[in-house]
């Protein structure tokens, strides 16, 4: 891997950058790997760049039907945050704020993971209760989140508006100052680049159609567009197309997919210094570094896998925008997109063992995936490598639906993102 | 015993109801009236007949009305039944009488909804500003009522002739209502 | 905004709508005789297909009514709307007729 | 100087126009745009560039412009970034700044970044460096990063402008008014049925309006414009709406379309709105939304003075403007020929065509040769000259070996290109339509349709205008015979002049010169070169959604809309593959930037979300109570006196609840009557508890679960009936329970005959509570029996209250003698004055939410939404009792049965008393039992009510604590910032435990 470094661009320069080699190879598709991840976002490139650095697992390969990082890794706001409210939660989204801290320089690729801090607003009674909750478990748990006062959120974030007559006035909100943003595209790039020089192959535009397994239930190959693959173990890490991957090992799943969109404004100068998200409102919003205001919107109502949506429910979001930020009302929507999301009962991943013998799965990150990209890689690589969860991703496996012990944090008013 | 029945307060009181854009479209609040959810097996349509002097309408988003009441069709078994103010004990009496002999139920609801008239040429338009339905005559005739949404409010709407119609709207949503058309008439201001 | 055929007031605005989850997950009349798998499988596992999917809906701001719907969950196009009770259609012969 | 021709095109001379650039005072006519007022001055410079701040002039004449973007606005509250020269309608006194630049447009402190650092910042170059030192990225590399990107300036002060939404159902819409469109909305309007047509310019007639050369049907093609407008304004079935922009292309027909109303007027009448959204539903649509030309890729076709043809032949036809007096002309398409020749006509010398194309011939290049210009076959442009304006054109001969010869040098001040058209498929793309390469055209069109449209014109690629009137005629009546409507005969249009005219090129030209040094614009606006472009292919970045992403080629504010179409050619190029192989990135809306606030509309205020008021609000502002919002409504939090904070004024209203009587407003709980023949039978389903046996005249507490066992909603419910319920539902709650119910009454228990109703607004509730309650209420019900014999706690009767019929229950939330009166809604104004008046006597003292939190907390009650949060049982919050064990049947009844739900470590519903009782224990706290480990703590459990509680004399707590009532007795801990405070276990009732305070 030609390493990356300001020396090195500069040098390259000197020959006009022709002597830069792809970031990551066009293998074709072996007949056989020790591990096969289906689905090339963050979460599985992130898979296959610990299998193959922390436990010496490289004939992987990691099988994308579209262009890796095409996925919601490719398309969702970049919030990072970890003060989540049940310790579980905490401890698998702190380990990858944890790694995130770190990240660029481990995987030598600029993340531009930017500590902006993200601030929660509080609108209601209930809200602020909720908040507290979330702040006091947080510091028992290590993770830092401290309660700001109207005035201290408009300090800030100058443009909000904190006025007490509008309709949802700020009570308050919840800052977590390691969170922030990241580029999305370079997490899936650098993970991908990362991942080829230990010897990962990433095969493109090839879609998984079948999971075969042998007369004891085990995995023993993938069907692919472009041929089949013979495997003991597969990873699957597909987030809004679980369902449908693990349909082909005849496993169900507890997840409905869901669009959710985001947009983008114009781009403009810096105008807004960190991450402000209202559950109570549906608004998440942050600008990023070339400019455009990044806004996030909350699911559209019924489940769907057409990658784009509703333009009530943008425009729901867009309400929200305006009323928190009125200097915004003249700024401009450049792009609205959507992703696929799969969503879970309780709103918690699944990072899991399965009832079928080599099979993995990875899934259930509904709104907020991205945030964990690192962590969630790093233990599941665990858990394919050792045949068993890392103690962090134990709590979220497929059985505890069947078991009762749910990580609700939609219930206990935990937020989307 | 306190007696506080003359002292009745609508919320439609202190509403701003007048816009220079009355010329347009008007908006007025309807006087008090009651009203019952009438719900019931089918059978009950031709049962209130005797009490209503029409049977209930069966097709959807259909009304019926007489001299003193009126039946809204909005929902495979549900009306919402209108008649003179201080009817209500009266009606719902005569209307258990009428159907003993099939499932139903009756509420009343005569404070839940308050009544307002928009009428005017652009009535559509500035219905439009919140309700998604189609206002032509072909697809909303005279006569059709349904529930649906105006703005952020549910309401039950109900045209009465080509360029009025009457809004059902729960009583606390009323000002929000008035606020909001009154916001989509302003640029109709003579 | 889709437009949803309501099977009693005709097509209609999607805002009016709420959608409500799978359709056909049937409660028995005796829920005591569920196993626990049973019980975690109808709270929990949705088919979630890619493709023709057999839902719920309730016509919420406008008759009251739920009722059972067939989309396509790719193109987000209703093959059929119809009451609730009505069997389940034959999605197999719905595919055939979309595809011509 | 002036380069305004002195007579011709669209702009009414005798309406002079003075405005503003960059604090320079020009004039122009009403009729011009910003760029074409601008250039008639001679202004070319007008803005930089993202990256390498390069100076910039007027590209386009259109919505596609990525260079010249300018701020507008009169003051901040008005002002607007990013907006495109092209097509700001000028007013009187308007206000325009570059962008971008600092200190000045001229001189551009940025430029660096292109003179000397651009080698050193390819595509991608920040994902290569800036990580070391690691605290480097966020505190300096970043802010710089940022600073040195974003284009315009966001606006500081809040927007003064409304905006408006309206919906609309139409027949047919017509997007797009140029011959195609035009001629769609005549043949769908003669129809009967109702037509849209919509233009995103202020004027209609699209590409008619600088067409000069063409006769259609015998008149010129302005007139015919003015003639089809005329019809098309006669009929009333049809609306025009100019300035309207379809911005987005929805699932089922529905579309979005944004209307500017006044940003092109000087002083705009105060009742409109600045921006109207449409949002329509159309039967069937017809798409006319024409094309794009296409910039060649030469290096520095950047400089001002660099122009597409046909925005040229458009300043000069329609607006009068001559954009230069010596113009280069480069193309790979006949159209430009046009060009040349219109301009020739205008006093543009022509100093060259450089056709890319060895061997073209036809009518139009036979036109320009006679009319004596020169026409370079084969020849290409290899560079330009002149930093603020273009001064030389570089044109060379393309060698048999394709590539080119050494080039001569050409002065000129204007250089024009085509390279080609791009039909705007956006629209079509949007729709979900699939797009086919066609080889012919080289372009994407539209193939398969999903949606009910159809396209017409230049947007399906085609281009002489007697096809494309054909092609819109038979498009609308289409349209109308798929509504329904009687069909026009098809019309043959007469047009003379027309010529049918080819060519086209995708990619980066040859150019001989160094590849490493030049620069080649693709994305103007993102500064994304041909360069950059194959130094993303050389990455690995073999798709183009990897190449747009890593160069940001389309992703700046035209979206791609001169670029995307030529970097594809350059990927398919390098890649060796076919175009059609690279694929194409997504078309997504919207079509052109849209303003936010025309997305809210009219939610803004007060009407961003309907705010619900209970009968005494008024009353209580008078009083100075302070609201909490709770869901829509908002209700009094507590009544605090003069000089008293929220702690003083509670802690006086419990008391006077404890020793005396308060009134509350509770009419915003949920109400929802439960008729019918099997109301009680409904009831035992829905409800944990037995319903059956409860009298007629009495009430009980309900507790009502999921279908996964956990606890949803509580309230009192009373029988009025044997076939009707008044059931209560928490605030909060009431729409979800409401729904709950029916989802179950209609899809599972469908056989039952029972109906609801929500009643929550026909009745206003107040809550007479306290020791003197009774003496009070006997006030109002007259002869009615209120002892405690005759109306026992948990009655409910219906009754007159005040003289008006009411229900009168006798249910306490305090643990005091407490009666909830029910009037209907109107009343309820007067019935909370004659409350208050008929408990003076007696010191009545009105309480808000917070003082019921603390009562009830005193005694014990839950709160669902504060105790349960969605994972509590009935047991996990003492509510055990409530559930009926041996009903056969109930909703979440099975799921309660699973061994989880009765673990012995589940979270459980228990009082604390803090050591030191002056500690009031902030809610949310978290609970452990060992103070002392390292954090992460084991948590235990959480506090989720927590008061100072006047009638205890001290602090009290409810918390759900991991197996909490085994724990009874024992100390835990809570860890605060502040320090550690240890609470004992309790039983979650503090105050008369044996309810005797309801016998008195
Ligand atoms: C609009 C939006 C905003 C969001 N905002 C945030 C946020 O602010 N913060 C946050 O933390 N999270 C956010 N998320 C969620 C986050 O994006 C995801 O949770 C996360 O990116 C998931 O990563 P992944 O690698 O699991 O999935 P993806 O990146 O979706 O990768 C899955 C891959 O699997 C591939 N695949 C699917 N089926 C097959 C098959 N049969 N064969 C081969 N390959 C297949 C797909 O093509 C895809 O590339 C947002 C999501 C969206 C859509
Ligand atoms: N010489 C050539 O080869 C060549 C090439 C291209 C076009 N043309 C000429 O251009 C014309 C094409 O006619 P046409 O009618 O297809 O296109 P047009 O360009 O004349 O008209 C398209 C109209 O659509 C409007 N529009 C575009 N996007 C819109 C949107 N999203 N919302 C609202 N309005 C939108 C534009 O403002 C424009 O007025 C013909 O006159 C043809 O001769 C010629
Ligand atoms: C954080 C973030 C920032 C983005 N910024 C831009 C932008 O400046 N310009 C742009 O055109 N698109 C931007 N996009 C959107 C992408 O162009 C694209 O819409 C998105 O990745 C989804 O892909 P798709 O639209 O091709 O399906 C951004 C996306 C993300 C996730
Ligand atoms: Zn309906």
């Amino acid at each position: 891997m030609q390493p990356f470094s300001a020396f090195n661009l500069f040098r390259r320069a000197l020959g006009g950058h022709t002597s830069w080699q792809a970031q990551w190879r066009q293998p074709s598709l072996k007949s056989e790997y020790d591990v096969v991840i289906i689905g090339a976002g963050g979460h599985g490139l992130a898979t296959a760049y610990y299998l193959a650095k922390e436990h010496g697992v490289r004939n992987v390969a990691v099988i994308e039907r579209g262009w890796l990082g095409g996925g919601n890794t490719g398309r969702n706001t970049t919030i990072i945050r970890s003060n989540y409210l049940f310790d579980e939660s905490a401890a698998l989204y702190d380990h990858a704020v944890k790694l995130w801290e770190g990240l660029s320089q481990g995987i030598n690729y600029n993340v531009m993971y930017s500590a902006r801090g993200v601030l929660m607003l509080a609108h209601t009674v209930h809200d602020v209760q909720s908040a507290q909750r979330h702040i006091h478990a947080n510091r028992l748990n290590g993770v830092d989140n401290e309660w700001l006062s109207p005035e201290e959120c408009r300090e800030f974030c100058p443009p909000l508006n904190i006025a007490k007559n509008i309709r949802y006035p700020v009570m308050g909100g919840a800052l977590q100052r390691r969170g922030g943003t990241a580029r999305h595209d370079a997490v899936a790039w650098g993970f991908a680049r990362a991942a080829d020089a230990l010897g990962v192959d990433i095969i493109q535009n090839c879609e998984v159609t079948a999971i075969r397994r042998n007369a004891a239930g085990a995995v023993e190959a993938v069907e692919t567009t472009k041929g089949t693959v013979r495997t003991k173990k597969v990873g699957v890490v597909t987030a809004g197309h679980t369902s449908v991957v693990m349909g082909m090992a005849g496993v169900r799943m507890p997840l409905e997919s869901f669009p959710l969109q985001a947009l983008v404004s114009e781009p403009v100068k810096p105008a807004f210094p960190c991450v402000v998200m209202s559950n109570t409102i549906h608004a998440y919003i942050s600008q990023s570094d070339k400019g455009e205001m990044v806004i996030g919107a909350g699911t559209d109502v019924y489940p769907s896998y057409s990658q784009r949506g509703a333009l009530h429910i943008a425009e729901h979001t867009l309400d929200a925008i305006c009323e928190l930020f009125p200097m915004f009302r003249r700024m401009r929507m450049l792009r609205n997109w959507g992703g696929i999301v799969d969503v879970t009962p309780d709103r918690s991943p699944i990072l899991s063992k399965t009832p079928v013998p080599g099979l993995y799965v990875n899934c259930g990150w509904g709104t907020g995936g991205f945030k964990a990209t690192p962590g969630s890689g790093n233990v599941f690589a665990h858990t394919i490598a050792r045949d068993e969860p890392h103690p962090i991703n134990a709590p979220f496996s497929l059985d505890r639906f069947r078991d009762g012990f749910l990580i609700d944090e939609a219930a206990a008013a935990a937020v989307a993102h | 015993m306190v007696d506080i029945s003359s002292d009745r307060r609508t919320v439609l009181d202190g509403l701003q109801f007048t816009s220079p854009a009355d010329a347009e479209v008007r908006i007025e609040p309807v006087a008090a009236m009651s009203r019952l959810a009438l719900r019931g097996r089918p059978g009950i349509e031709t049962a209130v007949a005797p009490v209503f002097g029409f049977n209930l309408p069966s097709t959807a988003c259909t009304s019926a009305t007489a001299a003193e009441y009126a039946a809204l069709w909005v929902g495979p078994d549900e009306w919402l039944v209108t008649a003179p103010d201080g009817r209500v004990d009266v009606v719902k009496a005569a209307l258990e009488e009428a159907c003993a002999g099939v499932p139903h139920a009756i509420t009343d609801i005569s404070h839940r909804n308050v009544g307002l008239t928009i009428s005017g040429p652009k009535a559509t338009w500035v219905l439009s500003h919140g309700c998604p339905l189609d206002f032509d005559l072909a697809a909303f005739p005279v006569g059709m009522c349904t529930r649906t949404l105006l703005g952020r409010t549910e309401v039950v709407l109900w045209r009465r002739a080509e360029d009025t119609f009457r809004i059902e709207v729960w009583r606390t949503f009323a000002d929000y209502l008035i606020g909001f058309l009154n916001e989509a008439r302003k640029e109709l201001a003579a | 905004m889709l437009i949803i055929n309501c099977p009693y007031c005709g097509a209609r605005p999607e805002v009016e709508f709420r959608h409500a989850g799978e359709a056909h997950v049937a409660r028995p009349a005796g829920t005591e005789s569920l196993t626990d798998e049973e019980v975690v499988d109808r709270l929990y596992f949705r088919s979630n297909p890619k493709g023709m999917t057999v839902e719920r809906w309730r016509h919420v701001h406008g008759c009251g009514r739920f009722f059972n719907a067939v989309r396509d969950t790719v193109s987000d196009f209703f093959v059929t709307t119809y009451k609730t009770g009505e069997p389940k259609p034959d999605l197999e012969a719905l595919k055939a007729g979309a595809a011509k | 100087m002036s380069f305004r021709k002195a007579a011709g095109g669209r702009i009414d001379r005798n309406k002079p126009i003075s405005f503003s650039f960059d604090g320079k005072t020009y004039q122009g006519y009403a009729g011009d745009t910003l760029a074409s007022a601008l250039l008639a001055n001679g202004v070319h410079l007008v803005g930089r560039s993202f990256k390498y701040h390069r100076p910039r002039g007027i590209l386009t004449a259109g919505i596609d412009e990525p260079n010249a973007l300018v701020g507008v606005g009169k003051d901040d509250a008005h002002y607007t970034p990013n907006l495109r020269a092209p097509v700001i309608e000028l007013y009187d006194g308007l206000k325009a700044e570059s962008q971008n630049r600092w200190p000045s447009l001229g001189f551009d402190i940025g430029a660096v970044n292109d003179l000397l650092l651009s080698r050193f910042i390819p595509a991608g170059f920040y994902y290569k460096t800036f990580m070391w030192p690691k605290s480097f990225w966020t505190k300096v590399y970043e802010p710089k990063i940022r600073a040195a990107a974003g284009l315009g300036r966001a606006p500081e002060t809040p927007d003064a402008a409304r905006y408006t939404q309206v919906y609309q159902t139409t027949d047919i819409l017509v997007v797009g008014a140029g011959p195609a469109g035009l001629s769609a909305a005549l043949s769908a309007s003669r129809s009967g049925k109702r037509v849209m047509l919509v233009d995103e310019q202020a004027e209609m007639g699209g590409s008619l309006l600088h067409n000069l050369t063409e006769v259609i049907e015998g008149k010129s093609a302005s007139e015919w414009v003015a003639d089809a407008l005329t019809e098309l304004k006669a009929n009333p079935k049809v609306t025009l709406l100019p300035r309207a922009t379809a911005f987005g292309y929805y699932p089922h027909n529905f579309i979005g379309i944004n209307e500017r109303l006044t940003d092109h007027l000087a002083n705009p009448p105060a009742n409109l709105p600045r921006e109207r959204q449409w949002q329509v539903r159309a039967g069937e649509v017809v798409i006319a939304i024409g094309s794009l030309e296409r910039p060649l890729v030469f290096p520095d076709n950047d400089r001002p003075g660099v122009m597409m043809a046909e925005a040229a032949r458009a300043y000069v036809n329609r607006w009068g403007v001559l954009p230069g007096r010596r113009a280069v002309i480069a193309t790979a398409h006949d159209s430009a020929y046009r060009v040349a020749l219109d301009l020739k006509a205008a006093g543009i010398q022509i100093a060259t065509i450089a056709d890319l194309r060895g061997d073209v011939s036809g009518e139009l290049v036979s036109a320009a040769e006679a009319a004596g210009i020169r026409v370079q076959r084969g020849a290409v442009i290899t560079g330009t000259r002149g930093r603020k304006r273009i001064t030389q054109a570089h044109v060379a001969r393309i060698q048999p070996n394709g590539t080119a010869a050494a080039p001569e040098a050409i002065a000129c001040d204007l250089l024009l290109m085509c390279g080609g058209w791009t039909p705007s498929v956006h629209l079509f793309s949007q729709s979900r339509g699939k797009l086919t390469f066609d080889e012919a055209l080289q372009a994407y069109v539209p193939g398969q349709s999903v949606e009910k449209e159809r396209s017409a014109g230049a947007c399906r690629g085609l281009f002489d205008l007697g096809a494309i009137l054909e092609d819109g005629w038979k498009a609308g009546a289409d349209a109308a015979a798929a509504v329904g409507g009687v069909v026009a005969p098809f019309r043959v249009i007469d047009v003379k002049g027309s010529v049918k005219e080819s060519g086209g090129y995708l990619g980066a030209l040859p150019h001989g010169r160094n590849v490493n040094t030049v620069k080649a614009f693709v994305d103007f606006q993102n500064d994304s070169t041909a360069k950059d472009i194959k130094l993303a292919v050389r990455e690995g970045m073999r798709s183009i959604e990897h190449v747009k992403r890593y160069t940001t080629t389309g992703m700046a504010t035209d979206q791609g809309k001169t670029s995307n179409m030529n970097a594809l050619g350059i990927v398919a190029d390098t890649l060796k593959t076919p175009v059609p192989a690279v694929g194409l990135t997504t078309f997504r809306p919207p079509y052109s930037p849209i303003t936010f606030g025309a997305f809210a509309g009219l939610a803004r205020g007060d009407l961003f979300d309907p705010l619900r008021k209970t009968p005494s609000h008024d009353w209580a502002t008078r009083a100075g109570a302070a609201f909490e919002p709770v869901g829509q409504w908002m209700r009094a939090w507590y009544f605090a006196r003069p000089g008293e904070d929220m702690h003083a004024a509670v802690n006086r209203e419990v008391k006077a609840v404890r020793s005396s009587v308060g009134m509350f407003d509770a009419s915003t709980l949920g109400k929802i009557e439960v008729v019918g023949p099997d109301a009680a039978a409904f009831m035992n389903l829905l409800y944990t508890n037995a319903w059956t046996k409860l009298g007629v005249g009495k009430c009980r507490y309900g507790v009502m679960l999921r279908e996964d066992g956990f606890v949803m909603d509580d309230g009192v419910v009373g029988r009025l009936a044997e076939d009707r319920f008044h059931v209560t539902t928490t605030t909060g709650g009431a729409p979800r329970v409401l729904h709950h119910m029916e989802d179950y009454r209609q899809t599972e228990f469908p056989h039952l005959d029972v109906w609801l109703t929500s009643t929550t607004e026909q009745w206003a509730v107040v809550a007479v509570q306290g020791p003197k309650a009774r003496d009070v209420v006997r006030k109002l019900v007259g002869d009615f029996d209120l002892s405690k014999e005759a109306f026992p706690p948990m009655s409910v009767a219906e009754t007159a209250i005040a003289c008006v019929p009411g229900r009168l229950f006798s249910v306490s939330f305090t643990g005091e003698i407490g009666y909830e009166l029910n009037v209907p809604a109107d009343y309820g104004a007067a019935l909370w004055e004659a409350v208050f008046e008929a408990g003076r006597e007696f010191g009545i003292t009105p309480y808000g939410t917070e003082t019921m939190h603390v009562a009830r907390a005193e005694k014990g009650y839950i709160i669902v939404g504060q105790e349960t949060d969605g994972t509590a049982t009935p047991d996990d919050v003492g509510l055990g009792w409530a559930v009926g064990k041996t009903k056969p049947d109930f909703v979440g009844k099975r799921a309660l049965a699973r061994p989880a739900m009765s673990a012995p470590d589940r979270k459980q519903m228990v009082g604390l008393f803090t050591e030191d009782p002056k500690v009031v224990i902030e809610e949310g706290a978290q609970i452990v039992l060992d103070p002392n480990q390292p954090v992460p703590m084991k948590m235990v459990g959480h506090v989720t009510s927590s008061y100072w509680s006047p009638t205890v004399g001290r602090s009290i707590a409810i918390a759900m604590l991991r197996g909490g009532r085994a724990r009874i007795g024992e100390t835990v801990y809570i860890p605060m910032p502040e320090g550690t405070i240890a609470a004992k276990v309790v039983e979650p009732a503090f105050y008369d435990k044996e309810g005797e305070r309801l016998n008195g």
